[in-house]
Formats: C-alpha cells, structure tokens, sequence
C-alpha cells in the first residue's frame, strides 16, 4: 500500500477508476457527483483516455454502450435524476451483457428533488429501473477507502461475468473528505474480450452486439443464459459486513453512510444495557439474505435504518420470512437519521 | 454456362433472391430484362430475367437498382 | 468476359428482409461497395438504428453494433473513441435520426464526432408501420395524419441537411437519391467521400439519401421511386451542403 | 495575523480553506474586531461554512453565504449583501473562497473593490490532497487560482491535514514542500493551520504565526 491522502469521495471514484484501468468515462453533470467528471476532465489526457461530456444523460449511458461494445473498460457516473434518463441504456447493456460501471451519488427525490443525501433510490437500482428482467450487481460503500475498493472490484466483477455494476453512495459520502490509501498495483481482471467489436481485420467472422431477438424462443433462452448468470453472481460475489450481531437484542441493516451512524448508536446503546447488532449490505444486489438467516432466531426484532420511505426493508422483511418482526426508520428529502431519533426507535421495540 | 466470344455482355440472376419488384425492368435501356412467366422462384414469384442475351450491353443499370443484389454482370 | 458488377464482399450472403422494391438494399450495397473499394471492411464497425433497418448487422460482414432508438450517434461516439483507427459509421431512418434521436445527431456532429451517417429519409415510419415521420411531406397522408400532414397541427417537414451543414464540427454533407440510375451514381460517390472525410479524421459527415417506401406510400416501386422525383426533392433539394471542394 | 481589512483564502478544493477561514473568523473576532466571514463557495455543495453559521453567529459575527447554501437546489447564487462589506470598512471582512481556479472567479468579480482595499491573500495548502501534493503541482495550481482570482497570493497557509488521522509529521512534510513553492515563487509561508491537539505537538517552524484550530464541521453520523 502507497501513503495515505486525503480525498474526497467524488475524486476517489474516479482516480479509483482510472487505476482499475478505465480509459472512458461520458458523463453529465449534476450535484452532488460532478467532481468525477471535474477530475477526470483534469486526469484523461494524461492517460491518454477520453472524457466527454456528453448532451444528456441518456447519450452518455449510450455512449457507454459504444465503448463497452469495443471492448473497453467504460464507466459513467451521475445522480438519480440523471440515473433515471440511463436507463433505456442501461436495459439495452444488460441484455447485450455489456460489462461496464454506473454510479449513483444519491439526491433526495422524487422528481428533480434535491441535492441533499438520501438512498431512495435502492428500488431503481436492485429492482430494475428499466424495462425487462435484469440485474445489476449494485455495491454500496460506507467509507471512502471502501468506495475506493469496491469501484476497482466493480470494474472486476463486471469483466467477469459480462454484467454491469452500479455503485450507490448518498451524496455525503460523495462529498466527504476522507484519508485514502491506495495499492501501489491493483489486480485487474483479464478478461476474454473476443466478442467485442474492434474490427474483423478479415480474420474472423463478423461480432455482433444486439438486444434484439425477435423468435421468441431464443430471447427465452437468451432470458434463462441472463438468469443463470444472476444466480452464479449470487452465489459468488454477495458481499456483507456482519457487527455485534452474536447475542444482539435487535439487529440494525444499514448500508453507506447510514451504517456509520448505527455503528455510533452501537455504542451509545451499549451504555444503557443494550446490544445492537448491525447487517450491513455491501452488495445490494445481490442481497445478502443468508446472513439475516443466519441471525434471524436470534434477536428481539429486526430494524431497518434508510435514508428514505422504506425500501430495502422490503428485502430484510423477505430474508427474515416471518421469524422475527422488522421495522423500518427513515428519513427523506436530504434529512439524515440521527442517533438520538434511531436510540428512541430502538428502546420502544424493545420495550 | 457455356461462353460465347460473340456476346458483348451478359447478366445472370440470382432467380431465388429477386424479389418481384420489377426496379430492374424499368431502368433497362434495351428494354430486354422481364419477369419471367415461364418461372417460378422459391419464393412463388415470376423472377426477373433476360431472355434475349445477345442485346444485352452490360451497362449494370438493372444490377445498379436491384435492392437485392439478385443480378451480376459480366462483360 | 470478366465480371463487372457482382455483390460486394461487405455484404453478406444473407437475404435481405426489406419489401420487394423498396431502396433500403440499394444503400446498403452502396455502403458494402464503399467498403470494399476502401479497402477497410476489416476495420469497419457500423452502427444499426431502430427502424426498418433494424437488423442490418445481419447484412454487413463488418463488425456490427444495434443501437437505441436515436442513439446510434452516441454509441457510434463511444466506440470511434475506443478505436480511433477504425472506420465507424452509423445507419439512421428518419424516425430514429430526426425524431427521437435530434439530440445524439446534432452534438455527434457539432463535436466533429470521426464517424459517417447514412441517414434514410423516406417522409415516413416504415417498421411502426407509416406513422407520420418529422420528414413527412405537407399534405401527406399517413397513419397517424390520416388527413395529411397539416403544418398548424404537425410542424412543418424536417430539413436535416440544412440544420446540420450549419454546425462547425459536421465538415460533410450532402443530401443524395435513390430514384434514378444517375442518383443512385451520385449517393455512392457521396457515401465515398463521407467515408474518406472521416478517414482523413476531418470531422463528422452524414449523407442524407431520399428513399422510397412502396409498401406504407401504397405506391408500386417503380412509381415510388418517380413520388421521390416530384415530391420528396422539391421539399428536399439534392445537393452538397457541405464539404463539397474538401480534397479527400 | 488578523491585521488586515479584507482577508482572503483560497486553495485546492479540500485543502481546508473552510476549517481555516471559520477559526481565523473566530479567532478575529475574539480579539474584538467587528468581524464578517462570506461564504463564495460556489463550488462545493455540503459541508460548508453555512454548516457552522450557529457558531459564527454565536462568536458575534456576521455571516454571509449563498442565496441557497444548504437546501435542496444547487444554484450558486451569490448574495448581495457582500457589496455592504466592501462599504463599510467598519468590518474585518473574511473571504472563504470555493476551490480552485473555478471557485476563485467569485472572487473576481469583487476584485477592483478589494485591490484599493487594506487586504492579504492566503493560499491554503494541504500537501495530502492531490494535485497539490509536489511543488510543481502547488505552483501551477496557484497560477491557476491567480488567474481565476485575478489577485496575486501574497501568502501561504500550511494546512497539511488528514482530518481525523492528521499528525505532526504531516505538518513537517508540508513545511520542507513548501519551502521549495516559497523560494520558487518568492511567497512566504503565512501561517501553519492545525488542530490544537496536532499542532501544538508540532516542533518545527517555531518563527511562523500558528492558527490553532478546533473542530467546527462535524459529519453527521458523529452528530447526536
């Protein structure tokens, strides 16, 4: 490992990118994620990579199509307004099983909504926001040096197995500062890129890159080779951090920022005879449902602490099936969760 | 085929790829490329072709239309 | 004798799934003429639209890419930029390139953005079934101006040449047809120099080439193509807009 | 320190201008002076000196930021009322300028105003950031802010930080760098910026002023 600076998590996204071997980045700029684009806008050239700013949201997820398509390692970034004018792109790359990275620094919605913090946007990312049977490995970092690592893992997973990846962080940790380190070499993932277009230089039979299958048969099929690849995702590359969880009176699941502020409310909890536990998902999608199996005889109740009107509770509640009951805590519009509010929460479950 | 030095020119079509719409009789200065009515091509249609051969001047006007690329020249 | 005229190595054995008549096939000929003539269907990425032309990366022998509908620009952008040497061109309807896709086309060619785009303007939506087009002709009737196209409702007919040749970055343009021998002569000598303007690396080039469509214009092919002459080029001047003296 | 009209700060976006310019403003105003601070950050959109108006205002100074610092909408409207400060020279006015070449146009706009004014100029450094993190870096990133600004630095701040994992050696890092950026470009280094507990532990540069800091911006999972 190399010396620590310090960073702010826009930059790391993107100096984090470029050290995974990404040359491409096309992008639009909204708050609160446009210091990726302000740096990689200063640091291509001297890669001898491109930056576009593209004309929208929607070119710059196409655009990504293009170079992922040519073999590239591609990434693009934005906030959920602009998230969602990608995802007409981002339904035609699943279905071509292009590899390539999505970011999304997460405002407060609906709507144009705001520039504060929020993570509503976990429906839209796990769920599918555009149109047809998809997944994306969605990777939640809750400090900068993770959202460092996981961004190179991000670029890894999605040349592994021809998928892409999002990144989902609020818009602090976009915009905080924090001490990072980096490797000094990252191990990147060589993948078997022959599908791609470069050009046959009359060695070979034309490649091809399409989402259309008009026999309903084959897009069945090509349906089943998409689902068989998720469950191979799952089954290899689900990602969680489990906390105080043995022996816990209550289990928290966080994830980002939000399990920052539940690792403090462990603590204060603990003074007053109380043991929180925290399930933190690292990787929203694939969810980490085992390990709420795992602890689901164990405590009093379930309680699920988001930056929105509740939806990755959805989840905890299909994980935990029944055992336990689990309840939800949020906030909206920019407004973060405080421990005083989540203490008080925890005390009349338990009461 | 037979070659006969005699001929100036000739057109072959591909009769299973013509597809019937007649662009290439139209632009025929010799006026010698019809649909074929002693014919019918895989796909039921009375095919494009030339019967009088020996007229013909190779001047690709039928192959330069042809949506299909049914008709090859030789010249 | 020797063969002078024979289907080009750039397209593909594979029967085209286009109406019996209808010009789409003529361009894509052209384009795979083009190729061969330059020498660069090795280094050929093209870049299928939404439309009538959907599948047309059946067609060609190069690699081959389909795009969202409009976006073709875009992703044409993305993939010139991963591979500068290549040649990279985009095949556009008037529905994909002047409707849903102005925005991708206009900064594709505002940024003099390396790539070629053979634009098809026949005045009207062929896949969706002849809805009305942005290039649709005043008065013309279609499914979704069944009592013709009405400027004070509709707008008025699309000029794609003319907008673009104002944009600095698009270095070549020109508006060709497929009505007649000489016409169809003309568009691949443009489609050459498109294609020649961007392997010079000076900047975008689109050709924008009048087509006809004699299954949703209710006209037979022949007469489709004399609907092009009278109606379409009155509205749609042929012509070079610009780039016309660049020595390429 | 604190002997200027107008003071101003600029730097590396992340360089700490902020933590400085609102413990300078506190610390002016501590020793009696009728003090402004003026957030033209029109950069960063959190973590701002609007975060800490409360105890700006609660020190008795006055506090000026963008029409919408802290909401929803990002529009880095800049408030009218700065145009007062440069009236009425009653104040000690405190510029808090948004990062890089960028941040500093904001500041440019005001400068005929500040340049027949009493004022200094401090670039703040933290040498832990990128893009400042050699001497050739640190140069040409005050060229660009000179430009931005269209006002010369007159003065460097050492601010070499890691916020919560900042020690004394990173202050004595800094100090060797910007020795170099010092002789190069003819600008002394003006104060070294700390956290007390950090910099009072700091032996070297006994000969130059020391701001000693303490913590005004908080994360909000440290918050209650």
């Amino acid at each position: 490992m190399g010396e620590k600076i310090l960073m702010k998590g826009n930059e790391v996204i993107a100096e984090a990118a470029l050290r995974a071997g990404c040359r491409h980045y096309f992008g639009y700029p909204i708050t609160p994620q446009t210091e990726i684009a302000h740096y990689f806008a200063k640091k291509m050239p001297q890669y001898g990579g491109t930056f576009i700013q593209a004309e929208s949201e929607v070119a710059a997820m196409n655009m990504v199509y293009g170079a992922a398509s040519a073999g590239a390692r591609v990434m693009t970034s934005s906030s959920s307004p602009g998230i969602s004018l990608k995802q007409e792109a981002i339904s035609y790359a699943a279905c071509a099983e292009l590899p390539a990275v999505i970011v999304n620094i997460m405002r407060a919605g609906p709507g144009l909504g705001g520039i504060l913090a929020a993570q509503s946007d976990y429906f839209q990312a796990t769920k599918g926001g555009g149109h047809g049977d998809y997944r994306m490995v969605v990777l939640a970092p809750s400090s900068v040096q993770e959202l460092y690592e996981l961004v190179v893992d991000a670029f890894n997973i999605a040349d592994k197995y021809r998928t892409l990846c999002m990144i989902v962080g609020d818009g602090m940790l976009g915009q905080m500062m924090e001490a990072v380190e980096f490797r000094d070499k990252e191990d990147i993932y060589q993948a078997d890129k022959s599908w791609a277009v470069t050009g046959t230089g009359m060695e070979r039979d034309h490649n091809i890159i399409t989402s259309i299958y008009i026999d309903p048969e084959v897009l069945e099929k090509h349906n089943l080779k998409l689902q068989e690849k998720y469950r191979k995702i799952a089954e290899n590359e689900t990602r969680v951090e489990v906390f105080n969880c043995e022996g816990a009176d209550i289990i928290v699941a966080a994830y980002g920022t939000v399990a920052r502020i539940i690792k403090n409310v462990i603590k204060t909890a603990e003074k007053e005879g109380i043991k929180v536990g925290l399930i933190r998902p690292i990787t929203l999608w694939p969810f980490p449902t085992a390990e709420f199996e795992k602890y689901a005889d164990v405590p009093q109740a379930f309680l699920s602490v988001e930056m929105s009107a509740g939806q990755m509770v959805e989840d905890v509640r299909l994980a935990v099936n029944g055992k336990r009951p689990v309840y939800f805590h949020g906030r909206m519009g920019g407004m973060i969760p405080t421990q005083k509010e989540i203490l008080e929460k925890i005390r009349e479950i338990l009461k | 085929m037979r070659c006969d030095i005699a001929k100036m020119a000739r057109v072959t079509f591909d009769e299973d790829r013509c597809k019937g719409c007649r662009l290439c009789v139209s632009v025929c200065p010799k006026k010698i490329v019809m649909m074929d009515e002693d014919k019918l091509n895989l796909k039921g249609f009375h095919p494009a072709n030339v019967k009088e051969m020996d007229k013909c001047i190779g001047c690709a006007f039928c192959a330069t239309i042809c949506p299909d690329c049914v008709i090859t020249v030789e010249k | 004798m020797a063969i002078v005229f024979q289907r080009p190595h750039a397209l593909r054995e594979t029967q085209m799934h286009y109406c019996p008549g209808c010009t789409h096939g003529i361009v894509h000929r052209l384009i795979a003429e083009v190729i061969d003539e330059l020498g660069v269907e090795g280094r050929t990425i093209g870049v299928s639209p939404v439309g009538c032309a959907y599948n047309n990366y059946l067609y060609f022998n190069c690699d081959m890419v389909q795009a969202a509908h409009g976006r073709a620009p875009a992703v044409a952008t993305g993939i010139k930029r991963v591979h500068p040497d290549n040649v990279v061109f985009t095949y556009q309807g008037d529905g994909d390139l002047a409707a849903i896709g102005t925005a991708e086309i206009i900064h594709a060619a505002n940024r003099g953005e390396k790539i070629t785009t053979i634009f098809i303007n026949n005045a009207i939506y062929g896949m969706t079934s002849g809805q009305m087009a942005p290039t649709t002709l005043v008065g013309q009737v279609t499914t979704t101006s069944p009592f013709g196209r009405k400027p004070e409702l509709h707008g008025y007919p699309l000029n794609v040449c003319e907008m673009l040749s104002t944009l600095k970055g698009a270095v070549y343009v020109e508006r060709v047809s497929m009505h007649d021998i000489k016409n169809i002569k003309n568009a691949k000598n443009a489609i050459k120099k498109a294609f020649k303007v961007q392997m010079a690396g000076l900047g975008f080039s689109i050709v924008e080439v009048l087509s006809s469509c004699p299954t949703n214009w209710g006209i037979d092919p022949v007469n489709a193509l004399k609907w092009i002459e009278e109606k379409m080029i009155p509205q749609y001047p042929l012509g070079n807009f610009k780039g016309k003296d660049l020595e390429v | 320190m604190f002997n200027k009209r107008i003071t101003i700060f600029t730097g590396h976006f992340g360089s700490g201008k902020t933590e400085v310019a609102v413990n300078y403003a506190l610390q002016a105003a501590e020793t009696g002076k009728k003090t402004a601070i003026v957030d033209l950050d029109i950069v960063n959109p959190f973590f701002r000196t609007a975060d800490v108006r409360n105890r700006l205002e609660a020190g008795g100074i006055k506090v000026i930021t963008p029409v919408y610092a802290n909401t929803n909408v990002d529009v880095p409207s800049l408030p009218a009322e700065i145009n007062s400060l440069f009236e009425d020279k009653s104040y000690s006015v405190i510029l808090d300028v948004g990062g890089d070449d960028l941040g500093a146009r904001a500041v440019s706009r005001y400068r005929d105003q500040i340049a027949c004014d009493d004022y200094i100029h401090y670039f703040v450094v933290n040498t832990r950031r990128p893009m400042t993190r050699t001497p050739d870096e640190i140069i040409r990133m005050i060229l660009e802010i000179q430009d931005g600004a269209g006002l010369k630095v007159d003065m460097l701040v050492n601010n070499a930080n890691m916020l919560g994992e900042s020690t004394p050696e990173l202050l004595a890092e800094a100090s060797e760098i910007l020795a170099v950026v010092s002789s190069r470009l003819s600008i002394p280094v003006g104060f070294i910026s700390g956290m007390e507990e950090v910099l009072s532990a700091y032996e070297g540069d006994r000969g130059i002023e020391r701001l000693y800091m303490k913590k005004n911006i908080t994360l909000p999972w440290e918050q209650m």
